[in-house]
């Protein structure tokens, strides 16, 4: 694809209904698919857990990934987590766990902890990102670095729709084309910032467009449709690999549920767009798709989603079970070395503290 | 008297104001449908139309800097910044630019414009959401600095900010959205910058707070005065213009005082309070002086705020050991 | 042009030997041409002179528009100063000239006034911008505030190909495609931003092509071709004006000066490079082209330099003139009403003035 | 020993660690071969190539943000912002991110990252170039904000920032930058962090400074010294850390103090030199304390600046003021 022309046509391999595009090819196999199917169902599971969860007060405020688990998982099926490097904003909480993030560590986040909560040594993921953006010229830096280091390894980045309006996405991925640095850029277009429309969030007719301006390739995908995201994912991630620079993929999906556990859609959203939504279900279509080839019944879906639930429940309870932080905690991780007069008020912290 | 909370004051303050003048438009992340994240601009897309009240890109500079070229255009636009924090991503546009512009034209043009944001601990938000940055923009001159404090002062205080023909950053305390509601009156009217309020009036020693610190000091008050101690509470209202005066004046009056605010020590707004005072008053004071703050350390998670942020019992043991001194 | 197809070819009109392209019409003629050349010779003239006061330290650092002049003047042209608003960087100065700023007035600001270097009222222009790329969001702002006053105004803002990499140069553009807001971007890619060449600068082929990714057009003209800057300015003015939104237009030219007075290019520019770009002077082809045509000769030039060059004369001598500022123009324009602290720091100050 | 202004000490620094460390790398605007534009990086790039000495867009925020993520690949970066007030373009990158980054990743990561950057008035610089916002970075704990007044401190705290685990905001004072060359000695040597200097010894008063207002002072202090006045001059080096104890123990000495700066008065760092000396030796004080600091207005046209800044005559004033009260 030139670089000045348009970007291509949105890549599709799986109907909504569940039948295969005609003539388009995909690596993945069944089989590599119904692992696929697990990572999303367990991101699935893990949503309406940890949602009923913060509804009893157990739990902190949480983006779901409901509806967007083909784009998550199929793009964090891409990288490899002992080479490459994640860079998440924070809806892609499952991506990170496929990526070597203990699910009862990222859990523990959500309850508070600190310690517990810490990203383990050698998993290659980097803190979920509140402020909306800041994540993109840190994934340029790091894959810029990676090659000045000599490692052979690429940068997967997480940014949303509403994200990509930010001074940050420029200035990120237009470094990243004069370094061609070695990252993938994977817009999960959702449709919402909160409850601010796609429409409102730019005129553009795809935001794919904008990596032109940058000099490098933009594609569109199917974000509901594992397989081709998975397809795109890792066309792009062998492109950074071979030094040949970064990619833009635009992730066309949408976030069935709230924006976070605070957020009313109602006050919003159109329920029809949702049904329509809802029947682009990337995970229904998947199973379809596997039961139409004999691979899928209830029975299976039942066992998975039980060894699924057992996996969370367990990782739940670790979290849970995990220690809370105490107001020596305040003072961790901030230097190296406390300056002095932090010390004193560290001091005077823990000498009021009722023992 | 109509009693209202102060989302209700802001809510109705921004109402009544664009029924008044025309010019007046909203504008900023979900503000539109959703009325805002805290609800304070609840309703006003469906009374004035998409065009005065608009939602738009998330994009913290593009809506500091855009709205002031509304203004020159002959707007008055409130922006609504959805956390203080994240006025970092629009530094640029409001410090060097909306606060300097006046300047920078030599005077050609001015910027009317309010650039609201919700700030402040105690609620667990996420990162970010809760940085006390006030004192940044004490740094860069030619903006205003409001900091209400209850529900009466967010309407008239609010109303001053947008009829100023100068840029205002007005902060609002969102622990204190929703706590009580008081005499809000309805119809317009002003609170006037650069006017300290006595809160509280006491003999002994004299609270110097802003915005939701001054809720903590209102409740320390209660609490010396069970030991015997009357306090003062002092709620400066603006940060710029500061009230030397009355702040002098009740501070000569109890001879002793303390500072709380919720942003880090260093460099805090408390320091300029102190170091005003010792300038002003020097002679007129009896102990030394004591600021009760946020740690020297970045905002923590939520589960530790409680540690970070000024505590009554740290107000309580500040004040004892000032009243020794 | 669709949104999705990539920039068109660059447009030009006269050849830089000053011969026409082939079956390329122009809205500007020979009349207009000549005014054209008489803005771009005032503007080259200013630069020499101001240039040579500066080193004799009779003026501020100053940033020459030398080799630009058909981009800025062209530009300026397409706008009515009547109704519409002019929005510089700081290289356009006798674009803002043109839009009605008195040159003494802009020549007084590089001599520190302060009073007189205040554009006057009703004279429709910003001042210089020197944080790059700030002035964006203002004229996106501006732009979308004058319709909503219902005013028929358009705004044209400068940008540098380096401004360009900022992020507020993606907010802005993003903001007013969204909007519909009556604004002409106007890039000058001088291929320099201080030492930084053009390639550093993006990856991109063209910057034109990054107004795909905010939904509306983007051009590249032949920024050293006057009439070529003008056919496309004018037909984005025309588009904005009739409410058909934002255009980013791509002016390439050199920057055949120093970046500014304090600037030493042989640091870091290639020779050859800046002597192609002689050949390509925006002035040059504009003379040979009239000379063909007989409206041109050494005689008129004579005459035309000598009416400028006293234009300009009168106007350094007004700024030169003019007041020089006190100590209590620090406390002018900074608020409507000087809180109490500040009017007692300028009481301080002017009271330890020896007077 | 050889003698070397600020620039050169800087230069120098730069090559010799570039030396030692080939995982040191120097990045911003113009940084290559026109070696800075105050010619800081001179011959770097020459000397260490294109992948060490990198020329990057024109966009702060990402020169930030990238040197963040270069330091997470195990780079050492030492990027430039080619004036400190255009770290407004990247703030959120600075204090939100870089500075808090260690304590985001709960000490999976740090950022061993140097951010240079010139600033300082006097030398009739264009808009936004001087802006002395030291300050703001004091409000975002967890980034340490070194100020040199000279060429030998120049060289060693740069040395101390670029090996220190945590990031550093290291401010050069463009005004100093070629005014003298003094002793700089070849190779490394390091200037502790959080060490205060007595670059002037005396007893009467101690001006306390940072940066090129050390200069001011010194030249403040052989004023007074004709009028037999023997002023003590404190240069505080780093605002953070900050030296309490020197700061305390200088002030203590001689009971009367003016701090000076080029920021503007209102919570300008000054105020928290003063609210830290009235906590800690407040019964030690004879006097008022004096801030001499710029005015509360923006920075103004450079044909102004020399009314803005402080000078001399107000900083004597000052101490005078001081001496008799
Ligand atoms: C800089 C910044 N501005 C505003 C916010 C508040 N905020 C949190 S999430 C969000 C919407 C993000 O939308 P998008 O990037 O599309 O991601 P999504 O939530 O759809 O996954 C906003 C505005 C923020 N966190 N950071
Ligand atoms: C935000 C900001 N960063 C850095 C600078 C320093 N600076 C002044 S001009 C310039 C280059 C601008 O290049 P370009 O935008 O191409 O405009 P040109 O000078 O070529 O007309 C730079 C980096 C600045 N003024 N503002
Ligand atoms: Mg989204
Ligand atoms: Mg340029």
């Amino acid at each position: 694809m030139s670089k000045n022309s348009a970007v291509q046509k949105r890549h599709s391999v799986l109907t909504p209904e569940g039948t295969r595009v005609a003539g388009v090819q995909s690596l993945m196999d069944e089989e590599f698919l119904i692992a696929a199917l697990r990572w999303m169902m367990k991101s699935r599971l893990y949503d309406k857990r940890v949602i009923t969860l913060q509804r009893q007060g157990q739990f902190g405020v949480y983006s779901p990934g409901t509806g967007q688990e083909a784009s998550i998982i199929g793009s964090a099926m891409a990288v490899d987590p002992v080479r490459d490097w994640m860079v998440p904003q924070y809806r892609e909480l499952m991506a990170t766990v496929h990526h070597g993030l203990p699910l009862e560590v990222i859990s523990a986040q959500y309850l508070g902890k600190i310690a517990p909560a810490r990203i383990p040594d050698g998993v290659k993921v980097l803190p979920s990102q509140v402020s909306i953006g800041a994540q993109l010229p840190h994934a340029t830096g790091l894959a810029w670095g990676l090659r000045l280091r000599g490692e052979d390894a690429v940068v997967l980045a997480y940014i949303g729709e509403g994200g990509s309006s930010e001074g940050d996405f420029h200035e990120a991925l237009n470094l990243a084309g004069v370094m061609k640095a070695p990252v993938v850029f994977f817009l999960q277009n959702n449709q919402w910032a909160i409850s601010t429309s796609r429409r409102v969030q730019s005129a553009t007719s795809s935001f794919a467009l904008r990596a032109a301006g940058y000099g490098f390739e933009g594609i569109e995908v199917d974000g509901n449709d594992v397989m081709a995201v998975y397809d795109v994912a890792v066309a792009a991630v062998e492109r950074a690999r071979a030094g040949d620079g970064p990619t833009l993929i635009e992730a066309v999906t949408y976030r069935m549920g709230f924006h976070n556990t605070t957020d009313n859609p109602s006050r919003y959203q159109n329920p029809d767009e949702l049904e329509e939504a809802r029947r682009r279900d990337p995970i229904e279509r998947v199973q379809k798709y596997l039961a139409g080839l004999g691979l899928w019944d209830q029975g299976r879906e039942a066992k998975m989603t039980e060894e699924i639930r057992d996996e969370i429940e367990t990782a739940l309870e670790a979290a849970m079970a995990a220690p809370v932080p105490g107001p020596e905690d305040l003072f961790e991780n901030v230097y190296e070395h406390l300056p002095q007069r932090v010390l004193q008020q560290r001091g005077e912290l823990l000498a009021g503290q009722p023992d | 008297m109509p009693q209202r909370n102060i989302v209700e004051a802001i809510n109705n303050a921004l109402a009544e104001e664009m029924e008044r003048d025309p010019r007046v438009m909203v504008l900023g992340l979900d503000v539109g449908k959703l009325g805002g994240v805290f609800r304070t601009t609840s309703g006003l897309v469906e009374r004035f139309g998409g065009a005065r009240v608009v939602d738009t890109p998330l994009a913290e500079a593009s809506i500091i800097g855009a709205s002031l070229g509304l203004a020159l255009a002959g707007m008055v636009p409130v922006a609504e910044i959805q956390f203080l924090g994240f006025s970092a991503q629009g530094f640029h546009q409001l410090g060097p630019q909306l606060a300097k512009y006046r300047q920078r034209s030599r005077g050609r043009y001015h910027c009317q414009v309010t650039i609201r944001a919700p700030f402040g601990g105690g609620i667990r938000s996420p990162e970010f959401h809760s940085d006390a940055v006030e004192a940044h923009f004490v740094q860069t001159p030619g903006i205003k600095i409001v900091m209400p404090s209850n529900p009466y002062d967010a309407k008239g205080l609010l109303l001053e900010a947008i009829r100023d023909p100068d840029p205002v950053l007005f902060c609002e305390p969102d622990r204190l959205y929703r706590v009580g509601r008081s005499e809000v009156p309805d119809g317009a009217y002003t609170v006037p910058f650069g006017k300290a309020a006595l809160v509280r009036e006491g003999v002994h020693i004299t609270l110097v707070a802003w915005s939701a610190a001054v809720e903590l000091c209102l409740r320390a008050g209660d609490r010396l005065a069970e030991e015997g101690v009357s306090a003062s509470v002092v709620d400066l209202r603006t940060l710029v213009p500061l009230d030397v005066e009355t702040l002098c004046t009740e501070v000569a009056r109890t001879r002793r005082f303390v500072v709380v605010h919720e942003a880090p020590l260093s460099a805090g707004f408390g320091a300029e309070v102190v170091a005003t005072l010792m300038e002003e008053i020097f002679y007129d004071l009896d102990a030394p002086v004591a600021r009760v703050a946020a740690f020297d350390v970045p905002y923590p998670a939520a589960s530790l705020e409680d540690y970070y942020l000024p505590s009554l019992e740290r107000v309580l043991t500040a004040a004892r050991k000032t009243l020794q001194g």
